[in-house]
């Protein structure tokens, strides 16, 4: 079997195993969408006109909690260690992983759009465009962010430093995705949906390659 | 230094300001030479106990 | 690491050129047409953000020598990089902000350069912290350095999608906006900043290669006999 | 000179300002059945896991199974297998996912029998988290044996295990032997020890107090304290 593959199954395997993880953070995300709507106000449109950049920031924020919990397995009886004395390749674990994050961000980023729409009204006609949008932004967490849980699951102040490495690194897609969510559910007069989604591509591109890289170095003792 | 410093519309000469031109030149050093003063501090000491026999 | 006294000497210039830069740059430039005194501030606000980003780049050299062939010398001066680029990224914020409140009414404007730095501030500073919570020196110099290429990487897209993303508020307001007759303080102060900084990366390397020397163990005394069994 | 098992020249590994292992050199022909003895602290965990190409040595050269720990850690991982103290397994996997994702790993077929030979089969679909220590340690030996390795390093094996459980690593070891392949055993019962190795190591605070025949290791230190 090949590697990544065999990788990839035993993480969707323990993400299956896990899936009540999954709902908490889920819900996490949800109640982080109401609390923002608190912040501006029973005001329909403001809401709407945030509605994007909610979005984003309650994934973002979901996203270090489903991260972390990621690598909190593989790290509890050396079980990632295990895997790399078999032997297994690093590369095809840190891909093996960071699909499996990706796949779960996705999920998030579907569930919480309809979380969206109702609290602040913000639908849009281009539903498959959206969900493209989502996936390159749950691309762009997940290929650092598998990266850094790595790094900081074995590390004591775990749970403040993963969200203090990964927010100022993923800015540019942060700043793609919002906008490209914004301008989904507000209109697109000038056509700047391409140039954002351009941006997301690139900032995968680099990142899902970079990390791929640079895993076996993270984990190595 | 709370109101609002005189200021004609974008293109207009901005009138004083020099106290922004001062806390701008006051903080440059304040950050350097501190940075640079701690720097150098760190440094004695470390060598002072690197020397002293352990 | 040697213990030759040039580093001083190098940071005392650095003051010294950035006290006759600030001297020239606030006394005798002449008063610019349009923005007054305030843009004095160009003096010291240009070079240091010049400085900053050569630090960083200097730190993402030292990370890829660290991770590629080793050392604990590039180690530490990859941790002192880091810090001497957050406390320039920090200062150049400070600057552009006090920059920005009598030119444009607001604290921050949302400059593309202005704001990649504040991202960079948060990036490192983010690192420094994480140089902190490593306990093994191995696996804190392979793991701030990973840290470094990554966060560098990024800044070509930070500044692209910043610019993207503020061009819809307001024209593009380039502080560099400098004539002829202002650029002699400006050069002098960015010498001044280079030296005082290079001056102290040297001193704060040493620093952190004799930490490294007394947090680790010396070899064990047959050393020499291994070195020379290893096939 | 017959093929080794296991050569280390110098091995020092360090953890921060303490040397866990300083200057360890020995040799092991293939097929040796080997007794590592020592007091908690001793080294006895780091020198398995630099032989299993878990941590890297600080200095020195360390050949397994006839490949470099340094610049051939793939295949020195393909010919070795550890029994750690921790177990390698997916707590929220079942004992039989645990083995089907090992297996699929190695490129090899799940062997169902295996669980049953470590005893584990009514628990084959109970999730790891519910095991006793004992059952962990048992499912690890499976995945050892899973592996089928030409050397395999044991920590403290007889630890947590219950008197069936001796009597099933006895016969492993046993088997191993009669396999011809390497066995490297840390443990404290020094009598199991001397009966069942055929050489042993002695380590004192990191450094090798004695090595050779197992039935000779010496049990006291000149201060009358058992040594190991």
């Amino acid at each position: 079997m090949n590697p990544f593959l065999a990788a990839l199954r035993k993480d969707l395997l323990l993400q299956w195993r896990t899936r009540s993880q999954l709902v908490a953070v889920f819900v996490f995300g949800a109640s982080a969408l109401l609390l923002f709507s608190f912040a501006i106000g029973p005001n329909a449109a403001a809401l709407r006109q945030f509605a994007g950049g909610f979005l984003w920031l309650a994934l973002l924020l979901a996203s270090t909690l489903a991260l972390a919990d990621s690598f909190e397995s593989e790290m509890a009886q050396r079980a990632l260690e295990g895997l790399l004395l078999l032997p297994a390749d690093p590369r095809a674990l840190y891909y093996g992983k960071a699909v499996a994050n990706l796949l779960q961000l996705t999920l998030l980023g579907a569930g919480l759009v309809p979380v969206m729409v109702v609290l602040y009204d913000a639908s849009t006609a281009r539903l498959p465009g959206l969900l493209g949008i989502v996936v390159l932004g749950a691309a762009g967490l997940s290929a650092p962010g598998t990266l850094y849980a790595a790094m900081t699951a074995q590390v004591r102040a775990r749970n403040t430093l993963l969200p203090l490495l990964l927010f100022p690194l993923v800015v540019p897609a942060l700043l793609g995705a919002v906008k490209a969510t914004s301008l989904l559910i507000l209109g697109d007069p000038m056509g700047q949906l391409a140039a954002w989604t351009w941006l997301l591509v690139a900032f995968d591109v680099i990142y899902w390659s970079l990390c791929g890289l640079v895993f076996e170095r993270v984990i190595e003792d | 230094m709370n109101e609002m410093t005189e200021m004609t519309e974008m293109t207009g000469v901005i009138k004083g300001g020099w106290e922004y031109v001062i806390a701008a030149y006051l903080a440059s050093a304040v950050i350097l030479l501190g940075y640079a003063g701690s720097v150098v501090w760190r440094y004695r000491r470390e060598r002072s106990r690197r020397d002293a026999p352990r | 690491m040697g213990k030759s006294v040039w580093p001083f000497g190098l940071t005392g210039l650095g003051l010294a050129l950035l006290a006759w830069g600030t001297t020239w740059g606030l006394g005798f430039a002449p008063r610019e047409a349009y923005m007054g005194d305030v843009q004095r501030i160009m003096y010291v606000h240009v070079p240091t953000a010049w400085n900053a980003m050569l630090v960083l780049t200097f730190a993402f050299l030292c990370a890829l020598v660290s991770l590629l062939r080793g050392g604990w010398v590039w180690d530490a001066r990859l941790e002192a990089a880091i810090e001497a680029g957050v406390v320039l990224s920090g200062l150049v914020c400070i600057q552009g902000s006090i920059w920005a409140r009598p030119t444009w009414g607001v604290w921050w404007d949302w400059d593309p350069r202005l704001t990649t730095t504040a991202v960079l501030l948060f990036g490192f500073g983010g690192i420094l912290a994480l140089r902190q919570f490593v306990d093994d020196p191995v696996k804190r110099a392979v793991w701030s350095a990973v840290a470094v290429v990554i966060a560098y990487v990024d800044v070509p897209l930070v500044y692209f999608s910043v610019r993207w993303w503020n061009s819809l508020h307001q024209v593009q307001s380039s502080p560099e906006t400098v004539s002829r007759a202002f650029h002699w303080p400006l050069r002098i102060n960015a010498f001044g900043v280079l030296f005082l900084v290079a001056g102290l990366l040297e001193l704060r390397a040493r620093l952190a290669f004799m930490r490294r020397e007394t947090e680790l163990a010396p070899p064990p005394p047959s050393e020499t006999a291994v070195a020379a069994a290893t096939r | 000179m017959t093929a080794l098992a296991v050569e280390t020249i110098g091995l020092s590994r360090r953890y921060g300002r303490r040397w866990a292992l300083s200057d360890v050199s020995f040799a092991l022909p293939q097929g040796s059945i080997v007794m590592l003895a020592g007091r908690n602290g001793s080294g006895k965990s780091t020198l398995l896991r630099v032989l299993a190409t878990a941590l890297r040595p600080d200095y020195g050269s360390v050949r397994v199974a006839g490949h470099d720990a340094r610049s051939e850690r793939e295949l020195v991982r393909q010919k070795t297998a550890l029994l750690g103290h921790n177990s390698f397994h997916y707590e929220a996997l079942s004992a039989r996912e645990n083995l089907a994702v090992a297996a699929s790993f190695l490129g090899r077929p799940y062997d169902p029998s295996l669980l049953a030979r470590v005893g584990l089969e009514a628990r084959a679909d109970d999730p790891v988290t519910s095991f006793s220590a004992g059952m962990r340690k048992r499912l690890a030996l499976a995945r050892v044996l899973l592996q089928d390795a030409a050397v395999v390093l044991l920590d403290e094996p007889y630890g947590e295990l219950d008197p069936p459980g001796f009597a099933l690593l006895d016969r492993v070891i046993s088997e191993l032997r009669s396999r011809a392949r390497s066995v490297i055993m840390a443990t404290h019962l020094v009598d199991r020890g001397r009966a069942l190795c055929d050489r042993a190591l002695l380590l004192e605070e990191g450094r090798l107090a004695w090595s050779g025949p197992a039935a000779q290791m010496p049990t006291e230190a000149p201060d009358g304290s058992a040594v190991a």
